[in-house]
This record gives C-alpha cells, structure tokens and sequence, in this order.
C-alpha cells in the first residue's frame, strides 16, 4: 500500500468500483474488487480509486468508507453513521424480526443448560453453531460469556444474563419450568 | 383433419420432411442431423410431454384446434423412441401421453359419440388435450413474459450500506411460551439428555455467578463486602464464595486485596471478553436501583 | 403532491434521506421516509430532498435513483443497472442463478394462478414438480405458503409475496396481463 499509485484511477473505474461496493451485502477486498474488474486493473488502481471514494464521502453527514480487518484481510464497506440508527428504529416496528428457529434452540439450551460450551450446543442440536447466533443473542444482552471451562481447548462457557431474565418475565432461571419432572410425559401445556 | 389437407398428394408429412438439395428426406426427425451428443442435449431440454408435443405442432405450423392426431402421434413415438435411443431417462408422463394419444387417435376412427342435446356438435376427442396444451402454451408464453421484465439481480441491483452498528441488533421480542416449547421440543427430539436437568436449588451458585457479573458489569469493580447479603445466612455466605471461587477459576473475575486483612475488591480482568458492555445501559439502571 | 415545495431541503436532509434509502435494503416510500424523519418535516420537503438525490447520481455511469410503484405505492431506491452483473458474478458465479425454463413455468403458474397447489402445477405442466425448483423460489423470497386447501390430502397453496412484485418491477399483481391474453395468436420468441 506504500507503493506509489500507478496513475490516477479514471472517473469510470472509481465510479464503478462505487458501484460495487454498494451492490455487494458484505464487506469486499481489493482482491474481490481486481476478480470483479479484472486482471488489466491492477491492485494499486483500486486503492487509489477507494481513496478517491472515501473522500468523496468524507464530507457526507450520514455516510462514510469504512475499511477493517477481517480475518486478516482488510475489507472495504459504505457505512451508515450512528446518527441515522434513531431514524431507522422509528420505522415500520411490525418489521420487528423474530428469532429463528435455530436461535431459540440456541437460547433455550444456554438458559436451561448453562454453562454450556459452543461444542456441548452443537452436540445436543446435531448442527454447527451459527457465529451469528452466538453474537445476535449476545448483543441482545441475553447471553454472555462465563469465562473458559478449565478442559482441553478451554471453551468459552456461555449463560444467561438478568436482561435475560426481565425481558422474559422471569424472577429467576428456578422459574424455568424443570423438565426433569416431566420426563416421560410427552406433552407440557405451556 | 383440414390441415392435412395442405400436404401436397402424394407425399405425406411434407412440411415436416426435410429436404437434401430440394428432395424429400424421409428420415424423420430432422434433427437426427446434429451431432449425436448435442441432440441428447436438446431433446433433454424439453419440460415434459406437453413441450414437446406443443414443439412438435409448432415446428410444423399445424393449428392447436385442429391436431391431426394420426401424424403428430407418430412423430410423438418417433421422438420418444429417439430418446430411449439415446439412453434418455424418461419420465413416466412421456409413455402417459403416448398411451393417451393412441387413444384419442383411435376414438378418432369411430363414430362421434351422441350426445344428449341434438343440437350441440358432437364431443371431439380431441377436446381436452387441445385444452392442456393451450393451457401450458399460455403458461409457456406467460413464463416468457416473466423473464422479460427487468428483474433484480439481473437487470438491476439493489444498493445498500451496512446499517449502523448499534442497530445490528433490533431488538428481537422476548417470547417465554415459544422457548420452552423450543426446549421441550429439543428434549422430545431425543438429543439432549434429560438426565441434565436443572436442578433447582435453593440458593443457586449458577445464579449467584450471574448476579455477580451483572453487578461488575454496571460498577466495574465492587467490594467482596457489598456482595454478601446479611438475610441469606451462613448458607449464603457459602453460595457467594463458590461463585466467586468458580468465576476466579474460569477468569471471569479477579481480585485484589490491598493489605492483609483488608478489603477484597473484585474486578474484571482488562482483557476479558466477560462483560463486554453489550447491555451496559440497561445493566446500569439495574445495578444503580439495587 | 402538486403542494409548491415549501422550500429549498437543507443539505442535511438530502443526506440523511440518501442514507436512510441506503440504509433500508428495500424501496421506501415518501410516507415512510416520513415516519423515520419526524413529523416536522414535510412530505414535499422529502420529495425535494429526493429530487436533489436524483439530480446528484443523474451523472453517475451505474447508479441512478429510481422510482416505482409496489402495491400502490410510489416508492425509492438507489439501484445499479444490469452493466454490474458480470462484475458481481465474476467474484461470486452462484449469485442470483439464471431461471431455468421449468422455473419460469412453474414461476408464472404460482404468479397468475395463486393459490395453486403443486399438484396443480403439474397438471397444468404435464410433469412433476421438481421440489427443488419450489424451494429455489422460496429462497429467492418470492413464493411462499398460503396455507393448505381444505381437501384430500390438505395439499399446500402456494402464492407469491411482495418481493416477487419488487424484484420483478410490478406493482401488483393486477398488472400481470390477463393469463387468457398468452394464448392463440402470433408466436412470441423465447
């Protein structure tokens, strides 16, 4: 990136490289960019063409090129600013999502199992744990971090929080009904 | 059969011969004369017995309403026959509608049926397989007219920035009755062991741990002494060490004493990924009202 | 919407609107807009804001702003043309696969006959319906159930949703010509 720029990137190239990025739902590379444009665009091009955007919109209240490292590759998005979170939560609260299907069995087990590891989840539900899952229940404020388990691998635990506890109307995890005493029985009326 | 009636005398199936410097092939179909590989793919491409037989109507300018069933089942059986030829796997609807057109085709032969008012033309054979295949032509042309809109994702992209992050997580809403039939659903699979249940105890160190990391969450660090509560007696006591040993084991929290004998203060070890302050505003309010 | 625009859309406004159209992923409506700004601002102020967004990208070779009606709706987005896709494509081929025939058909019976149900489809195509093809549709976020019919076997209805309208410019079902208007005549060309 030190590297002095060949020349400077034409309207079209920075226009296009623009394009891109708003078209893409993720975060793209420069190496992504050179596979999209082609091999005759070198590397530096696009960086000089990125620079020119990120300046372009430099001076936008709302808008800003933010670049970051993600698993060691540095990645390159358009972001909404903080300023405009307001604005969008006041839309369309019917859009509310719910929790899918596998997020609610993720739940449920830390809530009922806690601590529970990442590896002890996967195994009672028969699939990979979903990052995202992990992360979306975390940023809800209703499960963080116990710390390591202090085994092989030292897994994070995961539990419950008291946010946890008030969004559901729980006094505390003992009024979780206990399964336990039901065992045998197929149906519990909820 | 009036559109048979376009075929010069003499020859049969002249619009659908080809013809070799002028003369007449016989040797049906004609598109036996593109490479034997790209022919089992084209025959591939049809959607099914109506397609080809729609193909087949089409190729050879006859009216829908007016099938010569004799001619178009022949070339039908010749198609399908090609395909077996080639190994192509057929679906049973191909052998369905041959059967079906062999039997229009001999109903075809006998007299029209009678039918209860005098009046009305008698009932043509033919009906209802012109009614199918009108149906899927319109269905075809409709499928057509689908593709040819401007479509996102091929004619058009939608643009999009990242939202900001504090937003990445809307608030998802808390649903008690939904997650214990998730659990209970879980349980009924068969793949968690009912064995683990929680136990309900009285004082729950498990419980305890979480009320300490909500209490270091909003203070940041705390004195051992505030974390005691006088009501809950020695059993009390007892719980809340544990917790506090379990959550120094796995490193959820430190402490530190100044001096021998003096106060315990409890904190989070900077670099934990315990009690990053996803929820800190609310965890505040919280631990401000305790 | 004939109102004389109240004034002149302070600078600050274009942009916040410019984020917020890019912030949403789908195409919003002035009224909407509304609701996420506050009441104080007014619809015609929004219309010029948008208007100045329109004029800002009118020089731009891949995006433009456009506006369509989806349910009787007038709404926006910033969009690029198809002079994209084979940038996109090239770094992701599995992107946004073409439509093969029998998913068109079965597309266009869902579209024009809803509710139908697969057993329908397969009659109306003379072969069965590859559950692939439903489950691409479904994917794709423009089919989805509408429940089962009331008859032996409680066969599922299918029907197609909003993003269909969306992402194939219609803004309702009704302009979808008249189905018996596809039959007789002239040949249209595949």
């Amino acid at each position: 990136m030190n590297e002095p720029v060949a020349s400077e990137p034409p309207e079209g190239l920075v226009e296009l490289v623009e394009a891109l990025l708003l078209a893409c739902n993720e975060p793209v590379s420069v190496e992504t960019l050179g596979v999209m444009i082609g091999q005759e665009t070198s590397a530096p091009l696009i960086e000089a063409a990125l620079e020119r955007i990120a300046l372009r919109w430099d001076s936008h209240r709302f808008i800003e090129l933010v670049s970051r490292r993600v698993d060691g590759q540095r990645v390159w998005h358009l972001v909404a600013g903080a300023a405009v979170a307001p604005y969008l939560k006041a839309a369309d609260p019917a859009r509310a999502p719910r929790l899918s299907r596998a997020a609610l069995e993720t739940l449920a087990l830390i809530a009922w199992r806690q601590p529970i590891t990442r590896g002890e989840i996967e195994a009672a539900r028969g699939v990979a744990v979903n990052p995202q899952i992990v992360k979306l229940l975390t940023e809800r404020g209703w499960v963080r971090s116990l710390g390591v388990r202090d085994s092989p691998g030292r897994p994070e635990m995961l539990g419950t929080t008291r946010q946890f506890l008030t969004d559901f109307g729980l006094d505390s995890l003992e009024e979780l009904p206990d399964f336990a005493r039901f065992a045998g029985q197929d149906d519990i009326d909820v | 059969m009036s559109s048979e009636a376009r075929a010069p005398a003499g020859l049969r199936w002249v619009d659908a011969t080809p013809r070799v410097s002028g003369e007449p092939m016989e040797q049906l179909p004609l598109d036996l004369y593109i490479p034997a590989d790209a022919l089992a793919i084209w025959l591939e491409q049809f959607e099914g017995p109506l397609d080809l037989l729609l193909y087949l109507i089409r190729k050879h300018n006859i009216d829908i309403l007016e099938i010569p069933v004799a001619r178009v089942t022949e070339q039908y059986l010749e198609y399908l026959a090609l395909m077996k030829s080639m190994a192509i796997e057929l679906a049973a609807e191909y052998l369905l509608m041959a059967a079906w057109l062999t039997e229009i085709k001999s109903r075809m032969l006998l007299p029209p049926e009678p039918r209860a008012e005098d009046d009305e033309e008698p009932l043509d054979p033919r009906a209802e397989l012109v009614a199918r295949l009108l149906e899927y032509e319109r269905t075809t042309r409709a499928a057509t007219y689908l593709d040819q809109r401007p479509r996102r994702e091929r004619d058009w992209f939608g643009l999009s920035i990242e939202p900001p992050h504090r937003l990445a997580a809307r608030p998802v809403p808390a649903d008690l009755a939904g997650l214990i039939a998730t659990m209970q659903g879980l349980l009924r699979e068969g793949s968690v062991q009912r064995a683990h249940h929680v136990r309900a105890e009285p004082l729950s160190i498990r419980q305890r741990m979480t009320e300490i990391l909500d209490a270091l969450a909003g203070w940041r660090r705390c004195e051992l002494a505030d974390i005691f509560r006088a009501d809950e007696g020695r059993l009390g006591v007892a719980v809340t060490t544990v917790a506090i040993l379990e959550l120094s084991r796995t490193r959820a929290i430190d402490w530190s004493q100044e001096v021998p004998f003096g106060p315990v203060t409890l904190f989070r070890p900077a670099d934990e990924p315990v009690g990053r302050t996803d929820s800190s505003e609310a965890q505040d309010e919280r631990t401000g009202s305790e």
